[in-house]
């Protein structure tokens, strides 16, 4: 019995210790907010919180994909291209005007962005598996390709939303909000709360993690190997749509620069969320806190008034290293 | 006496006519400052659209009285803009409009002349070499790039001068370097080249000094740094004229927006800078040897 | 010590009062060892014993929690990560320790490799490593990448590695549970010569016959407890089996049922080839055991594996259950019923970061929720069932795989498979690195499945588990399926006959 | 016999396989070359090739480093952002006038600048290896940080070396050439065969693939993991140094922006030439072949003729995955 007890007594206490690396990201977060306090007062107001939760929607969610597709082994560098592609195509059709009622070409519209989407996805996933290139390749070389497409579809200009009609029905999708809360607030965590249903509570996601610990064991486990990592690219793809749904009504408008260097932003929040970059493990609440500490610094930044210009770039880089060091340090304590 | 806030909202000094800009807007920030007590001026620079989105929220939170925004890209600066617009504050808009650019989103308009800069020297080149064959290194793919290409091509229409290709350098030396190359290797005779940019300007006279080639006869940028301008000055071959658009205009465009705050001058509607030929003659005029471009 | 006395040598290394806990849990309590100049030590245990935990804090490679160890009789703390090696301490790990980037000979090197002016002398590293491998009579090419290697040639490569170092004591840690007769023998020459040079040796295994022909002493541990010091000689294998386990053990192997012979076939295999494995036939019918003999690397896993569409074939037929089975598709097999399990645990069998949970279910996902959806008590239960079923000792019932002793880690693997609830199995190694009473289970357990109306087929390189087993062989030679044993034929000289190639089916 | 023959049989095999799967990236060029000279007559052209090839220096050199970094398991983002910095501060050296002799002055400049390099290495080794954060997350911090202290440098301009003298004196470690040969070509070489060298005949180079192929079993093996992980991050701030040493003498100015997403292609022409991201193995001339590469793609679209500058990101990232595929196939057929 005092063997079990025992047993159960270290259980307890070693998952205590996992708790504790997944809390880790949170730490860094309660920690940037003290600081933004102490900056700022502005900056602990409701407003601004609310601002940036709003803000951080993009990254968030195209992270939240991210951690499915770094969690089964590979990288999508697409994913900032992708947003700028999918983009140009949804308001493209906007402007097309080939559906007359208004409320009926935005429904269409947004069909027609999550199939772009998902297809997009789709193709980075065929290009790694069936084509057996490194997924780091493959990205890249897709990423050139909406990036390329995008500039050649506004020649080199913007896209804009022309309708005022269309706009004026869509706008509320990112300005909105339920209940109080903003609208993109409200998507980010129904996207990570499905998210995290299907990666920790379903097959699929018992599968994600086995082909990104051990491909090998996986195959001998009889999962499709191939076809698992190309639907986490697929559900990358989706949430580039779900991104670009927000940010259609935010800016109204698209350009070739449109998302640039956003697939950095999105592995950075997946791997400050706690997840490891070479697979085996996601963390997909850990990953939209990471985008979340990501928008944070740059707000902290801006709201903070005696920092060079010329400087924010270093101190920006020095505040997330930091963060890591101490939410290291934490862990390794306790 | 009242204490008043500017926010101002600048692209991140991300090529040289940006370092000018967020130069110029932190030198007259300071003189406004040091004019009026009282008067508080916030200058946040910003890498991209999306990120100068957020500036602009993020000095609406700080509380302002006014904005001046020169905005990365414009159209989707809109909706942000709109909003400090529709909360009552005086804004102003620099250099970059959007496609919709009326008193509903702005009060005032400081305009740099993109496509008068492209127009300029498309004319100069008509007016000096008309039977010219140009190679055109363009910027990166956004508006205002295109509003150059289109200026160029309306100040050479009705003249033999050819356009042989355009190809993006993204307004950084190495690559117009590299592109320079290529084009080299490309055409056997090329009379002119056109690239827009001062910072571009340096990596072409490198790539045409190393291939030693003398068909050229020389080349066009544009902005205004001081280095073309001292090249200018000092009667350079390579680099006869320059085409001036200031980065110092969101200097004019914070004082215009002072101004308009104290009220000492009511302000409102457009106010276009010009795209003036920098030549031999003019050139000290412009010349400031302390701004880092 | 109230071990026999043995007038060898003077004690080299010894543990005093060790105790060992993880993360509070203790797996050694307070034991005693000795080790003597010259001599061979068996170590002895159940999986799970500790046997494993001894050997690596014996090797600096863990810290004791509380004891002490001595070097010619005096206190010392050995350095960790094979530090200890410089103190000629070298050890074989049961679990391989090899880069799977880099070749035979960089590895066998590894972390002492000879240079020349700052320059690698590769040409002697070759030829040095070329040397030790003949020693053992291994006939892995010192020039091969260690991944594309089977796992008896990464033994054979972690073998060559310890012995080629000058050591004092040399800690085996089963090292024979993956090599064949021959190379085992070839390996036995060996370390008898080092030991009469005065070299000791600690061996664990579970395999009794080698530890009676081999060692000098044998110590026993049970649940991480001290049993038993004494000569070898004065034992016998029962003897040894009784210590370890606790109980009187009944026969191995149960008794033999043969199936009707007009029972169905399940599996039909008709002229398969791929790569290595050529026309390869054979029929195994509804509740038989079919066991496959041979010698390392005379293809059969390559079989199985093209059998379970783990590999593509060249050319034949797979029917299982009247259904002919595409070629290279898991899927197609698994949905007949089919499952494989892999002979190579580490690196195909287990998920080694995760839990014993995830482990398990991996494969049967499926009966734990519905559309996609998993209940967690669902899993829960089954590894509750699995747990007593398979006997899974594991004290802490949350740690990583990796962290399981290694028989632990076969039954792991062994319950994951069969929580698919296969109709045919093929069990590649089915006892690898598995202590005797649990042996035991397992037979008794494969016993009951072919009683069950499953086929099973027991790829094995342990001849006595072939033959107590199955009630038919078949032996398979560079990739040939060479002879088909069955009933009173199948014996070790007449699986032996066919291995080596003295004799060959008429219809072959 | 027969057994140990046949045995002997699929050594060789496998031995093909490995050499093929290192001349593939070779292969690819050999194709583009083909591809190239098809596109437009002068590109096969001593001169444009020799161009191509003198451009490449600076990826080139950069990516032996990435080489050595990514072999060991790790990742250096940095390398762009440094490349920036380190520029910067030896031509605000040489313009301090120090020194008042010209040779001297630029003697200790060069000095100066490897010490620079290898000391921003350390900083991106200590980090990861000492601080134990992910080398991902660790060089993007400092790859904001030198980009920062870059920006805050040049007050977002640009540095400009300025005396004459120094500077013609400096101009043909450019534009020079040694035999015939461009002194960035005999470089590249150099430094290859240099760090070829390191890599496959002496005692460091072996322990950086062993732990980038495990680390616990080097570690086992008694290597010193983090002194090995913290030298390839240096190895990787000399290559940076040097690259620096060409770069400067170009244009003989640097800026804000120069470097920018070089870390990118590093990484990229590494994997190119046949290393994997995942470390354990490491391709020196492979990756050369890979930078060569990716110069060679944008001279062939800046060459032809037929296509619209817009879509020149689009053909650049499908000709790359083009020729990985094909790659794939000789690789597989053979
Ligand atoms: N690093 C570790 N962390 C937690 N538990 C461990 C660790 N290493 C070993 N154990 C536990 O210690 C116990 C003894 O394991 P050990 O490997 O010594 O057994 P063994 O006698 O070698 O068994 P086998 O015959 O199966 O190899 C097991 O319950 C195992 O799970
Ligand atoms: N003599 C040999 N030397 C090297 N490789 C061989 C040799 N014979 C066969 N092979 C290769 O080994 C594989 C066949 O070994 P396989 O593992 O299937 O045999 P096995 O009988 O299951 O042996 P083991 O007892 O190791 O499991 C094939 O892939 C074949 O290419
Ligand atoms: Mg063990
Ligand atoms: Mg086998």
């Amino acid at each position: 019995m005092s063997v079990n007890e025992e047993s159960r007594e270290i259980r307890r206490r070693s998952w205590r210790d996992i708790d504790l690396r997944a809390v880790a990201p949170f730490a860094a977060l309660v920690l940037l907010l003290i600081v933004g306090a102490l900056v700022n007062p502005n900056f602990i107001g409701l407003t601004n919180l609310a601002n940036v939760a709003t803000r951080s929607a993009f990254i968030a969610i195209i992270a939240v994909g991210a951690t499915f597709v770094i969690s089964s082994g590979d990288l999508d560098l697409s994913v900032g291209s992708m947003v700028a592609f999918v983009a140009s195509l949804m308001i493209l059709f906007m402007n097309s005007g080939a559906i007359a009622d208004p409320a009926l070409m935005l429904t269409a519209a947004v069909v027609l962005t999550v199939i772009i989407g998902a297809g997009c996805g789709l193709l980075n996933g065929l290009i790694t598996t069936v084509g057996r290139i490194e997924p780091f390749i493959a990205t890249l070389g897709t990423m050139g390709i909406y990036r390329g497409l995008t500039t050649w579809l506004s020649q080199g200009g913007a896209i804009t939303l022309r309708e005022p009609e269309l706009q004026t029905l869509y706008r509320p999708a990112y300005f909105g909000s339920i209940l109080g809360v903003p609208v993109p607030i409200v998507v980010i965590l129904a996207v990570t709360a499905v998210a995290a249903f299907v990666l920790y509570r379903t097959r699929y996601g018992r599968h994600v993690v086995a082909v990104g610990s051990n491909s090998d064991v996986a195959r001998y486990s009889g999962i499709p190997v191939n076809r698992v990592r190309t639907i986490a690219f697929v559900i990358q793809g989706l949430c580039v749509a779900i991104a670009v749904l927000l940010y259609v009504p935010r800016l109204g408008s698209t350009s070739a620069t449109t998302g640039i260097l956003w697939e950095l932003q999105a592995i950075t929040a997946v791997v400050v969320g706690g997840t490891a970059l070479k697979g085996g493990a996601g963390r997909v609440w850990g990953t939209i806190c990471g985008a979340f500490i990501l928008e944070l610094v740059g707000n902290i930044m801006l709201l903070s008034n005696f920092i060079s210009e010329y400087l924010i770039g270093a101190i920006q880089g020095s505040i997330i290293i930091i963060a890591m060091l101490v939410q290291r340090s934490l862990v390794r304590k306790s | 006496q009242d204490t008043k806030t500017i926010g101002v909202s600048i692209p991140a000094a991300d090529h040289g006519w940006t370092a000018g800009v967020v130069f110029h807007a932190e030198r007259v920030a300071k003189l406004l400052m040091a004019a009026h007590p009282g008067l508080n001026v916030i200058v946040k620079t910003s890498p991209d659209p999306a990120t100068q989105a957020n500036a602009v929220q993020d000095l609406a939170v700080q509380g302002i009285d006014a904005l001046v925004i020169l905005p990365s890209d414009p159209d989707p600066l809109v909706n942000a803009i709109k909003e400090v617009k529709d909360a009552g504050k005086f804004v102003t808009i620099v250099d970059r409009a959007p496609s919709v650019n009326d008193s509903t989103i702005r009060d005032l308009y400081v305009a740099g002349n993109n496509p008068a800069l492209g127009q300029t020297a498309g004319e100069y080149i008509k007016k000096t070499t008309p039977d010219a064959e140009v190679v055109i290194i363009r910027g990166l793919p956004i508006p205002i790039d295109q509003q150059r290409q289109d200026g160029f091509d309306k100040g050479i229409e009705g003249s033999n001068v050819k356009v042989l290709d355009r190809q993006f350098g993204n307004w950084n030396r190495d690559d117009a370097f590299k592109v320079m190359q290529d084009y080299l290797t490309k055409y056997p005779k090329i009379d002119v080249v056109w690239c827009q940019d001062d910072d571009m300007a340096v990596g072409v006279l490198q790539a045409i000094e190393q291939a030693k080639r003398t068909d050229i006869q020389y080349v066009v940028a544009g902005a205004g740094s001081k280095d073309m301008i001292k090249k200018v000055m000092d009667g350079d071959k390579m680099i006869p004229v320059d085409v001036l658009y200031p980065p110092a205009m969101v200097g004019t465009a914070m004082e215009m927006t002072a101004a308009a705050l104290y009220d000492q001058v009511p302000v409102s509607g457009t106010y276009t800078i010009d795209a003036t030929l920098i030549t031999k003659e003019n050139a000290a005029n412009y010349y400031f040897p302390d701004s880092p471009f | 010590m109230n071990s026999e006395s043995v007038d060898a040598g003077t004690t080299v290394l010894s543990a005093r009062r060790i105790s060992k806990s993880f993360n509070g849990v203790q797996v050694l309590f307070s034991v005693d060892f000795d080790l003597r100049a010259g001599e061979i030590h068996a170590l002895m245990g159940e999986n799970g014993a500790g046997k494993s935990t001894l050997v690596k804090i014996l090797s600096g490679f863990e810290q004791p929690t509380s004891g002490e160890i001595l070097l010619d009789g005096n206190p010392i703390k050995l350095p960790p990560n094979g530090a200890a090696e410089a103190l000629g301490i070298v050890i074989i790990h049961q679990e391989f320790n090899l880069a799977e980037h880099l070749t035979v000979t960089e590895s066998l090197f590894l972390g002492r490799e000879v240079t020349r002016f700052g320059v690698l002398d590769r040409k002697y590293m070759r030829s040095e490593a070329r040397r030790v491998l003949d020693l053992l009579g291994s006939h892995v090419d010192e020039n091969a990448m260690i991944s594309s290697l089977s796992i008896a040639d990464k033994q054979m490569v972690e073998i060559a590695k310890a012995i080629s170092r000058d050591a004092r004591v040399v800690f085996m840690d089963e090292p024979t549970a993956v090599l064949s007769r021959e190379e085992t023998n070839f390996l036995f020459r060996q370390v008898r010569k080092l030991r009469d040079q005065g070299t000791s040796f600690v061996f664990v295994s579970h395999k009794l016959d080698e530890v009676m022909e081999l060692t000098d002493r044998v110590t026993v541990l049970r649940d991480g407890q001290w049993i038993k010091t004494s000569r070898t000689a004065i034992l016998d294998g029962e003897a040894i089996a009784q210590l370890m386990v606790g109980r009187e053990l009944s026969s191995l192997y149960p008794a033999k049922s043969e199936p009707n012979v007009d029972e169905e076939t399940a599996l039909s295999v008709k002229g398969l080839s791929t790569g290595y494995v050529q026309d390869a036939s054979f029929d195994v019918r509804k509740g038989e055991i079919i066991g496959f003999s041979g010698m390392i690397g005379s293809g059969r896993t390559e079989l199985m594996e093209a059998i379970a569409g783990l590999r593509p074939r060249t050319a034949g037929e797979v029917v299982i259950k009247g259904e002919a089975v595409l070629s290279g598709d898991v899927h197609a097999a698994n949905r007949c019923g089919l499952a494989y399990m892999t002979k190579d645990r580490k690196s195909k069998g287990l998920l080694l970061n995760s839990g014993m949970m995830a482990n398990l279910t991996l494969q049967s996902l499926d009966k734990h929720g519905k559309f996609g959806y998993l209940s967690p008590s669902s899993e829960a239960s089954a590894l509750e069932r699995a747990r007593r079923r398979f006997d899974i000792r594991v004290r802490d019932g949350s740690v990583a795989a990796r962290r399981m002793s290694g028989g632990n880690q076969q039954k792991l693997l062994l319950a994951k498979v069969m929580e698919t609830e296969p109709d045919i199995i093929i069990i590649d190694e089915p006892t690898r690195g598995i202590d005797v009473g649990t042996k035991q289970q397992i037979y008794h357990f494969i016993s009951a499945l072919a009683r069950d109306g499953r086929s099973i087929i027991v790829v094995s390189s342990e001849m006595p588990e072939v033959i107590g087993l199955c009630t038919r062989v078949a032996v398979m030679r560079e990739g040939q399926i060479v002879g088909m044993l069955e009933g009173d034929e199948i014996s070790e000289q007449e699986i032996m006959r066919y291995a080596a190639g003295l004799k060959k089916k008429a219809a072959a």
